[in-house]
């Protein structure tokens, strides 16, 4: 019965697995870091799981994904803290709630699906999410503040300067603010949209 | 929607009056965005130009987005904030007649939030009392085009609070109300200048509601629990809250109540409905005027309550004949 | 339909093996953490009093102090003591502006010796972005400007912002913000002055 | 404050989005509206969020602090959140006429539950009890309304003539983008 | 249920002076008269004649094809000279089949010119001779008297109401009926009364119709039957509406899809009760029926009393023919009428008022603009519905919200197209969604009730098996316990 | 660590006892879902799913048995609300399981030449056909579903299927 999940990383789909990160792409530094982030945490994640799901029955696999990625993200949390601390105060409680943003992730999957399958999946699903938080950080950090790379010291050391553009007074606040994540993010699918009609 | 624009008329002209020529160049400029963003929009989706270009509505948005604007905000605010009114908050969702959320408030919300200090720039009244660095209407052009002013001026010099604001800044340093009032901006029940625009609205107001072009529920639902809220407030403790005439000739609460929160399309729709509708902006406007962080609160009352209104209507239809309930 | 125990068990052995990890992960990363925050200020110091001016550990050599009126908090506040040779060279306070635009502000002020000001910082805030952040202006080093004031430059009627009949700019339509930090900065110079003895003589907590 | 605004609508986003969108993930067998299975989640979230707000609150206050386990904050909660919300799906099939669909219900109640409990977590962790209950039940509070609300006007705009692009998650984010920056105008009225 | 009154409806200018400024006259004699078989509600009539007969004046040439159908009778004499489709004004042109008789210009009549007096005849009676002389109402759903009548007669306390509200501006056939032929309407009453074995007559009326109120209180005087008031109604559209008139003179409301009879109230229109006058006292059956000839575009405006069947072009004629500011030709009234293709279609029991409107006439329609929920149409809305949701629903062709909303409710009156200021043809664009939402409920209903019987079917065929098993059981116990 | 353990294990046993709670299903709930389902299907009892009628069909889809397009009778309507209802992949109705029907047809037996059999009356699933043995038999068209199931069965071919008037 198990109505195959598909692969294909729809807008909505992209829109479900990006949507709890979205806080995060205020600055192209911050959207790097989360976007490294997942791109370390969810091909992990899916390994543990896969390597659990054989031992799983339909009743603990929802429960043990959570609890497994739970248990990862903590660890991550902690590495964090003791390597790139700067980078882990700014992206302050965006940690944690990549949990619920992975178990997202783990259902766009198919569950009959091998390792190998499964691991290509959540590595294309996971560059998927930091390839969307990266322009969204771009756009929203250029427009906002008129800079590139604020605070990318803390994250690439210091080499990384900021890039100035304008003057920060002049900047479209909006894009740096709640309403400018959600916005942004519903230009950038539109784009999207545009592009996949016009190929086809 | 014409006699919308023809009721606006008594405030525009008060507002010439006492803040100089800045609003008409304003609206100019907000007028022309807008018929320029709602033709590329129609042409984009494919919709005929000339009824929907004609039938006033967006003009009547870029109006009203100019009616909130500083009168000598650079140009590009009323553009922008015009354009994102028009094509993000109406044509996206479907034009006219589908937008959820007002237009023109979205437009000055999205202005406020990203240019709080621009936003804040008001001229000082032009009466007796003041002496306002007044600027031919040709200094207003340039001023509004360069974004900076003559030389001979600085911003400082031209600018003063508006009334709310001057308000919430003196409550906020501990300023009673006694002495925040004795402030030149401050008359014997509001702030000058601004009870004189808000009693034209209230009668440009009046006559839409003759026409009966708006319905009574919204404007008077709203002024309603404005005046509550303060009288409450402002009897518990007189010396911290301003009192509800204040409130009511202040700020954009005419123009809310009968031009802003009355936007059919973006209202709730039955009786009922709209009752609820405008006391929840009178409310919000009370609630965020007074403790939250931007001085006037219309804008985002109006636009909250928008959220509520599908539930709202959900919630009050009213009962079908023959049906029991 | 499976009696409770296997799923119990299940998660129950699952939990097990993911806590260890973590706890491991934990003892692991302890010691880095606890260093991190230390760093953290450290460095914020370090940019105030520059460590060639002195040779002690300001983190290890820091006092408690609870003043409401002038360093704008009930709870304790913490002083760092800069020394060369055991004579004191600076103190940096952590003062709070509580009178915020959109709450406290919170501050490090660094009071030389000579009750001049070495420089500001502001290390925590909510003010306004855009509006009320404008002292973190890359261009305008807003903070600058109290480098080298003392409570007597200006003279104390001047020690506030040039909207109130005082000598220190406000931001662009924000005074609220100026208003609170230069008021915060002279009430620390101000506890400094009253109490510099004290400040450099109490033992280290 | 912002991050909180992020959270609360990040959550109804994606919950409504589900249920317009994804029938695969949808909760329930019925009802099948956009509206109706928001209600029915409004109402479950009011119920589970506090719950586990406060739950994980005293683990945290009682457990984790005295024993230096503040590390495992993430994984209590959400060990939490998968004993509450079984329980509460059990409750909710014997008490209504409501047929939740696994793996739907479990997973976006969990996903809701947690996100926004970790949230309120993270900003309670030093505050007292009464404050606690006050945020977590304040949160579900404003999750709730928030979710019928939009539902309700996500439902109207299915049948806006909306240009053919932005139709469905574009038209989504859009709308969450005009709440927040409606919910903007509370910013001063909450302090952090 | 929560509490009644009359809500919704719209002040209009009445445009009635312009016909009943000249007195009744009959129209003039054409040569074919064409006969819709289903001109009136139910199935279509059954031919009774053959091409080529002559047939009299007053004598059935159709009967009932149904338990809901009518009589047909000859409107003059003559012979018939076809039975074929014929364009037909309820069809908006489209053909529909009819007899057509060519008059012969002698007007002989069919039978007796009387009958037995209403009094001496029983209810039952009654009610079966009404239907033999071929009576719908008159009032514009053309629905069979005698089967309303019978299907209410069941109730308590009936309570008859005639409405001569006409609320549609233009017509004023009832007008003119009820100022020259007050007497026949009560007299209609009385037999109705009589009937439905009813105590109540309440005739209802506009209070914008002097002379017709003068001429019914003095008939109703000279009748001396204390059962007959009359009673003056605010003069709204649509006052006439059979809901909203049973709401202002009882003040209960009709039941969502039920009937007036669920009220116990039977309400007819009052020319109804003129054409029950002339068949049950003068035997003369329904064909002929005053029919008000209006608008700009047409010469003289009037009323005339026209024999059925009389082609609408031959009543224009009548009136002097067309102006030039003629721009539609509408059958009904401005609200509720249907604009017609031409004028080469005849007159039928439903055919109250034809309309020759000039652009002056017709409410200027520009192009339709999308809804801006103003709220206009749900503020006139005697059905207190939200057209403006109905109209979103509608164009999204959402049938479960349209349930919810009330579509069904919906009594096509026009007020809400009328105040609507985007132009949106709501009633038409409600009308032409009806039938899809009324299929998709009967589907269900029919599902839910083979489901009904496919359940019983099925218990059924188990309780006979069982009982089988059962009685093989039995028998192999009883054979069992006798072999040892 | 210990304390870890103990309290993550003690959590997860509990979380464990809920979900093995939760999943289990009781009886009524499948009774409800099959309700559900059953009323989105037309009721026209025909088999052409393969199963003996509209509600055993309806419980084969509530165990997963079955696919949501294969109800002729209902249409791709039919199969669009089931995939709904059931979160499944929204497809048109499989033609192997018959063609679905542009209008809605009734059985009309021909009354001169029924026999009287009562071999339709039998096959009848909605009991739409009266008539008794050796008289003549007649469809009540209104209550006809239109599954044709009577037509097999006559011996003498006399029923035939003719558009539903409306
Ligand atoms: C949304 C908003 C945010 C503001 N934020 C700040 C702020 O963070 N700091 C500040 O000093 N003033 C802020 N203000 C401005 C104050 O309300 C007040 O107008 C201003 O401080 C008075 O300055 P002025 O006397 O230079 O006009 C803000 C105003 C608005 C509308
Ligand atoms: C299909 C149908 C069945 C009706 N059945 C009855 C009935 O049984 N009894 C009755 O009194 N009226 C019956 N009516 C008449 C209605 O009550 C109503 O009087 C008639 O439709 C004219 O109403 P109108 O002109 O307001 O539309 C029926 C009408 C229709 C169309
Ligand atoms: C909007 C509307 C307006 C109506 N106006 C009138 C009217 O003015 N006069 C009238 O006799 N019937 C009017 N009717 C028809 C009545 O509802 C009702 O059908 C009629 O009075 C029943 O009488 P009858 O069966 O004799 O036609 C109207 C119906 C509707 C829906
Ligand atoms: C009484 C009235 C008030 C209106 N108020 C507004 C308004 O506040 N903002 C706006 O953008 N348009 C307003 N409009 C114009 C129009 O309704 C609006 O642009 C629609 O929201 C566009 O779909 C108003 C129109 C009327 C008739
Ligand atoms: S046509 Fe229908 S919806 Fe419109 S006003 Fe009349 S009853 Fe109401
Ligand atoms: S009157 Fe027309 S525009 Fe106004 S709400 Fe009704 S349908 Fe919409
Ligand atoms: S095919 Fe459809 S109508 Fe026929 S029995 Fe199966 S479910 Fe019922
Ligand atoms: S009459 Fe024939 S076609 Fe109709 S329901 Fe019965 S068996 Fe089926
Ligand atoms: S034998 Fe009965 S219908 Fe054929």
């Amino acid at each position: 019965m198990s109505a195959r999940r598909s692969h294909k990383f729809g807008s909505t789909a992209q829109l479900i697995a990006v949507c709890p990160l979205l806080a995060m792409s205020d600055t192209v530094a911050n959207a790097l870091g989360i976007g490294v982030v997942v791109l370390i945490v969810v091909p992990l994640a899916t390994v543990l799981l896969s390597l659990l799901r054989t031992r799983l029955t339909s009743e603990t696999a929802l429960a043990a994904s959570m609890l497994t990625i739970a248990a990862l993200v903590a660890c991550v949390e902690l590495l964090l803290s003791a390597f790139f601390s700067e980078l882990r105060t700014s992206l302050t409680l965006f940690v944690p709630l990549i949990v619920s943003n992975l178990i997202a992730v783990q259902h766009l999957q198919a569950s009959d699906e091998s390792f190998g399958e499964a691991f290509a999946g959540s590595v294309r699903i996971a560059i998927g999410i930091a390839v969307t938080l990266l322009p969204l950080g771009f756009a929203r950090e250029l427009v906002g503040r008129g800079s590139l790379l604020h605070d990318a010291g803390n994250l690439l050391g210091a080499r990384w300067a900021e890039l100035s553009v304008f003057r920060v007074d002049m900047g479209f606040l909006l894009a740096m603010l709640p309403p400018g994540a959600f916005i942004s993010f519903g230009l950038l699918l539109a784009a999207r949209n545009w592009l996949t009609q016009r190929r086809s | 929607m014409r006699q919308v624009l023809y009721a606006l008329v008594p405030t525009v002209a008060l507002h010439v009056v006492f803040f100089g020529p800045g609003l008409l160049i304003q609206i100019v400029l907000g007028v022309v965005t807008a018929l320029a963003a709602e033709a590329a929009a129609l042409r984009l989706r494919g919709k005929p130009l000339p009824p929907f270009l004609l039938d006033g509505s967006a003009i009547i948005t870029a109006v009203l987005l100019a009616l909130c604007l500083p009168p000598l905000a650079p140009w590009w605010l009323v553009v922008s904030g015009v354009a994102f009114a028009i094509l993000l908050a109406k044509h996206l969702f479907g034009g006219l007649g589908a937008n959820p959320f007002n237009p023109a408030m979205v437009g000055y919300a999205v202005l406020l939030v990203s240019f709080p200090a621009r936003l804040l720039q008001w001229l000082p009244p032009n009466v007796a009392g003041f002496e306002p660095a007044s600027l031919s209407f040709l200094q207003t052009l340039t001023t509004i085009l360069t974004g900076t002013p003559p030389a001979q001026f600085t911003w400082d010099a031209i600018t003063s609070p508006t009334p709310l604001d001057a308000l919430r800044t003196d409550l906020a340093l501990g300023m009673t109300m006694g002495e925040a009032h004795a402030n030149a901006l401050f008359s014997a029940f509001g702030g000058r200048g601004w009870e004189w625009i808000n009693l034209a609205t209230l009668a440009g107001g009046g006559w839409l509601l003759a026409l009966r072009i708006i319905r009574w529920q919204i404007p008077v639902a709203m002024l309603t629990a404005l005046f509550v809220c303060a009288s409450i407030m402002s009897a518990a403790d007189p010396g911290a809250y301003a009192g509800p005439l204040f409130h009511l000739t202040s700020g954009a609460s005419m123009l809310g109540a009968f031009f802003i929160a009355t936007d059919p399309v973006s209202a709730a729709t039955s009786p009922r409905g709209k009752l609820i509708y405008g006391a929840g902006i009178g409310v919000l406007t009370y609630v965020i005027r007074t403790w939250g962080g931007y001085p006037d609160g219309v804008a985002f009352a109006v636009l909250i309550m928008n959220l509520a209104v599908p539930l709202i209507d959900r919630y009050t239809i009213p009962r079908i004949y023959g049906h029991a309930r | 339909m499976a009696t409770p125990a296997k799923p119990v068990l299940t998660l129950a052995v699952i939990a097990a093996v993911l806590t260890a990890l973590v706890a491991l992960v934990a003892s692991f990363t302890r010691e880095r953490i606890a260093s991190n925050e230390q760093a953290w200020i450290r460095q914020r110091l370090d940019a105030l009093v520059p460590p060639a001016t002195h040779d002690n550990d300001l983190l290890a050599d820091s006092i408690s102090v609870t003043a409401p009126d002038l360093l704008g908090s009930a709870q304790p506040v913490k002083i760092y003591r800069a020394r060369r040779a055991g004579a004191p060279v600076a103190a940096v306070l952590r003062p709070i502006a509580p009178d915020g635009y959109r709450g406290p502000i919170e501050l490090l002020v660094a009071i030389g010796q000579d009750g001049r000001l070495i420089g500001v910082q502001v290390i925590r805030h909510q003010e306004t972005p855009g509006l009320g952040d404008a002292f973190e202006s890359r261009d305008v080093h807003w903070l600058d400007r109290f480098r080298g004031r003392s409570l007597t430059d200006p003279p104390p009627p001047r020690w506030t912002v040039r909207r109130d009949g005082g000598d220190f700019d406000a931001f662009t339509g924000a005074t609220i913000t100026p208003r609170a930090i230069v008021k915060a900065v002279r009430n620390a110079l101000e506890y400094y002055q009253r109490n510099s003895q004290r400040i450099f003589e109490q033992p280290t907590q | 404050m912002v991050a909180l605004l992020m959270v609360l609508l990040s959550s109804v986003l994606v919950t409504t989005v589900v249920l317009a969108h994804m029938p695969q993930w949808r909760p329930f067998v019925a009802p099948t509206d956009i509206f109706g299975g928001a209600r029915v989640i409004a109402i479950v979230c009011l119920v589970a969020i506090p719950v586990v707000a406060l739950l994980g609150w005293l683990l945290a206050r009682f457990v984790l602090a005295p024993w230096h386990l503040d590390y495992l904050r993430t994984p209590v909660l959400v060990a939490v959140v998968l004993i509450v919300v079984p329980l509460l799906d059990v409750a909710l099939r014997r008490r209504h006429a409501i047929l939740p669909q696994q793996p739907g219900f479990a997973l976006v109640m969990s996903t809701n539950t947690a996100l926004l409990g970790i949230a309120l977590i993270t900003d309670l962790r030093a505050a007292t009890f009464g404050v606690a209950v006050l945020l977590a039940i304040g949160g579900a509070v404003a999750l709730a309304l928030l979710l019928v609300a939009f539902a309700a006007l996500y439902e109207r705009l299915q049948h806006a003539d909306v240009p053919v692009v932005f139709r469905e998650a574009p038209l989504a984010l859009i709308t969450a983008g005009i709440m927040a920056l409606a919910f903007m105008g509370f910013s001063g009225l909450i302090q952090e | 249920m929560a509490k009644p009154g009359v809500r919704g409806g719209l002040r209009l200018d009445a445009h009635k002076e312009r016909s009943t400024a000249q007195a009744l006259r009959p129209a003039s004699p054409v040569e074919k008269l064409i006969l819709p078989l289903d001109q009136h509600a139910g199935a279509p009539a059954v031919p009774l004649i053959k091409p080529g007969e002559r047939v009299l004046r007053g004598q059935p040439i159709a009967e009932p094809g149904g338990a809901i159908s009518a009589w047909l009778h000859a409107p003059t004499s003559g012979t018939v000279a076809a039975i074929e489709p014929r364009p037909a004004p309820h069809r908006l042109g489209a053909p529909s089949l009819s007899i057509v008789v060519a008059n012969d210009g002698r007007d002989e009549r069919h039978g007796e010119s009387t009958q037995t007096p209403f009094e001496q005849q029983s209810p039952e009676q009654l009610r079966e001779l009404i239907a033999r002389g071929g009576i719908v109402g008159l009032g514009g759903a053309v629905f069979p008297t005698a089967a309303k009548l019978s299907s209410a007669v069941r109730g308590h306390d009936l309570r008859l109401l005639l409405n001569g509200a006409e609320c549609e501006p233009y017509i004023s056939c009832d007008d003119m009926l009820m100022r020259e032929r007050a007497h026949d309407v009560v007299f209609g009453a009385r037999v109705l009364l009589h009937a439905l074995t009813a105590q109540v007559c309440v005739i209802a009326i506009e209070d914008d119709t002097p002379q017709a109120a003068a001429a019914l209180e003095a008939a109703i005087a000279d009748a001396h039957d204390g059962r007959i008031q009359l009673r003056r109604v605010a003069s709204d559209y649509p006052a006439g509406g059979e809901r909203q008139l049973i709401t202002a003179v009882f003040d209960v409301e009709v039941p969502s899809g039920g009937l007036p009879a669920d009220v116990n109230t039977v309400c007819l229109n009052v020319g109804t009760a003129a054409a029950v006058t002339y068949w049950i006292r003068d035997a003369l059956p329904l064909t002929s029926r005053i029919v008000t000839v209006t608008g700009d575009g047409v010469l003289e405006q009037r009323n005339l009393d026209v024999p059925l069947g009389t082609p609408l072009a031959a009543l224009i004629y009548d009136c002097g023919g067309y102006t030039s500011r003629m721009s539609r030709l509408i059958m009904g009234g401005s609200m509720m009428g249907q604009a017609l293709p031409h004028a080469d279609m005849p007159v039928i029991k439903a055919t109250n008022c034809l309309i020759a409107a000039s652009a002056l006439d017709l409410q200027p329609r520009a192009a339709e603009m999308p809804c801006i929920r103003c709220g206009n149409c749900s503020e006139v809305c005697p059905a207190t519905l939200l057209p403006q949701q109905l109209n979103w629903y509608a164009l999204a062709r959402d049938l479960d919200a349209l349930d919810t909303y009330g579509l069904l409710d919906c009594i096509e009156c026009g007020c809400c197209d009328y105040v609507c200021p985007s132009q949106i043809p709501l009633a038409e664009r409600f009308r032409g969604t009806k039938p899809a939402l009324n299929e998709r409920l009967a589907a269900s209903s029919t599902a839910d009730a083979a489901r009904a019987r496919f359940e019983a079917r099925t218990a059924r065929l188990e309780r006979i098996e069982s009982e089988r098993l059962a009685a093989l059981a039995k028998k192999r116990q009883e054979l069992a316990k006798k072999s040892p | 660590m210990l304390p870890a353990l103990l309290t993550m294990v003690a959590l997860a046993a509990a979380a464990g006892a809920a979900a093995a709670l939760a999943t289990r299903r009781s009886s009524e709930d499948r009774q409800r879902l099959i309700d559900e389902i059953d009323a989105l299907l037309p009721q026209t009892q025909c088999g052409r799913c393969t199963f003996s009628g509209c509600r055993p069909y309806a419980s084969a889809l509530a165990n997963g048995e079955a696919d949501i397009n294969q109800c002729p009778p209902g249409g791709n309507a039919t199969a669009t609300a089931l995939a709904k209802l059931l979160g499944r992949e929204a497809k048109p109705v499989d033609p192997r399981y018959g063609s679905v029907p542009a209008h809605p047809l009734v059985a009309w037996i021909d009354e001169s030449a029924c026999i009287g059999c009562v071999k339709c009356i039998q096959a009848c699933p909605v009991d739409a056909i009266v008539g008794a043995s050796r008289f003549m038999h007649t469809v009540i068209a209104a209550q006809c579903t239109g599954c044709e199931l009577c037509i097999p069965p006559c011996p003498v071919d006399c029923i035939v299927m003719r558009p539903a008037s409306t």
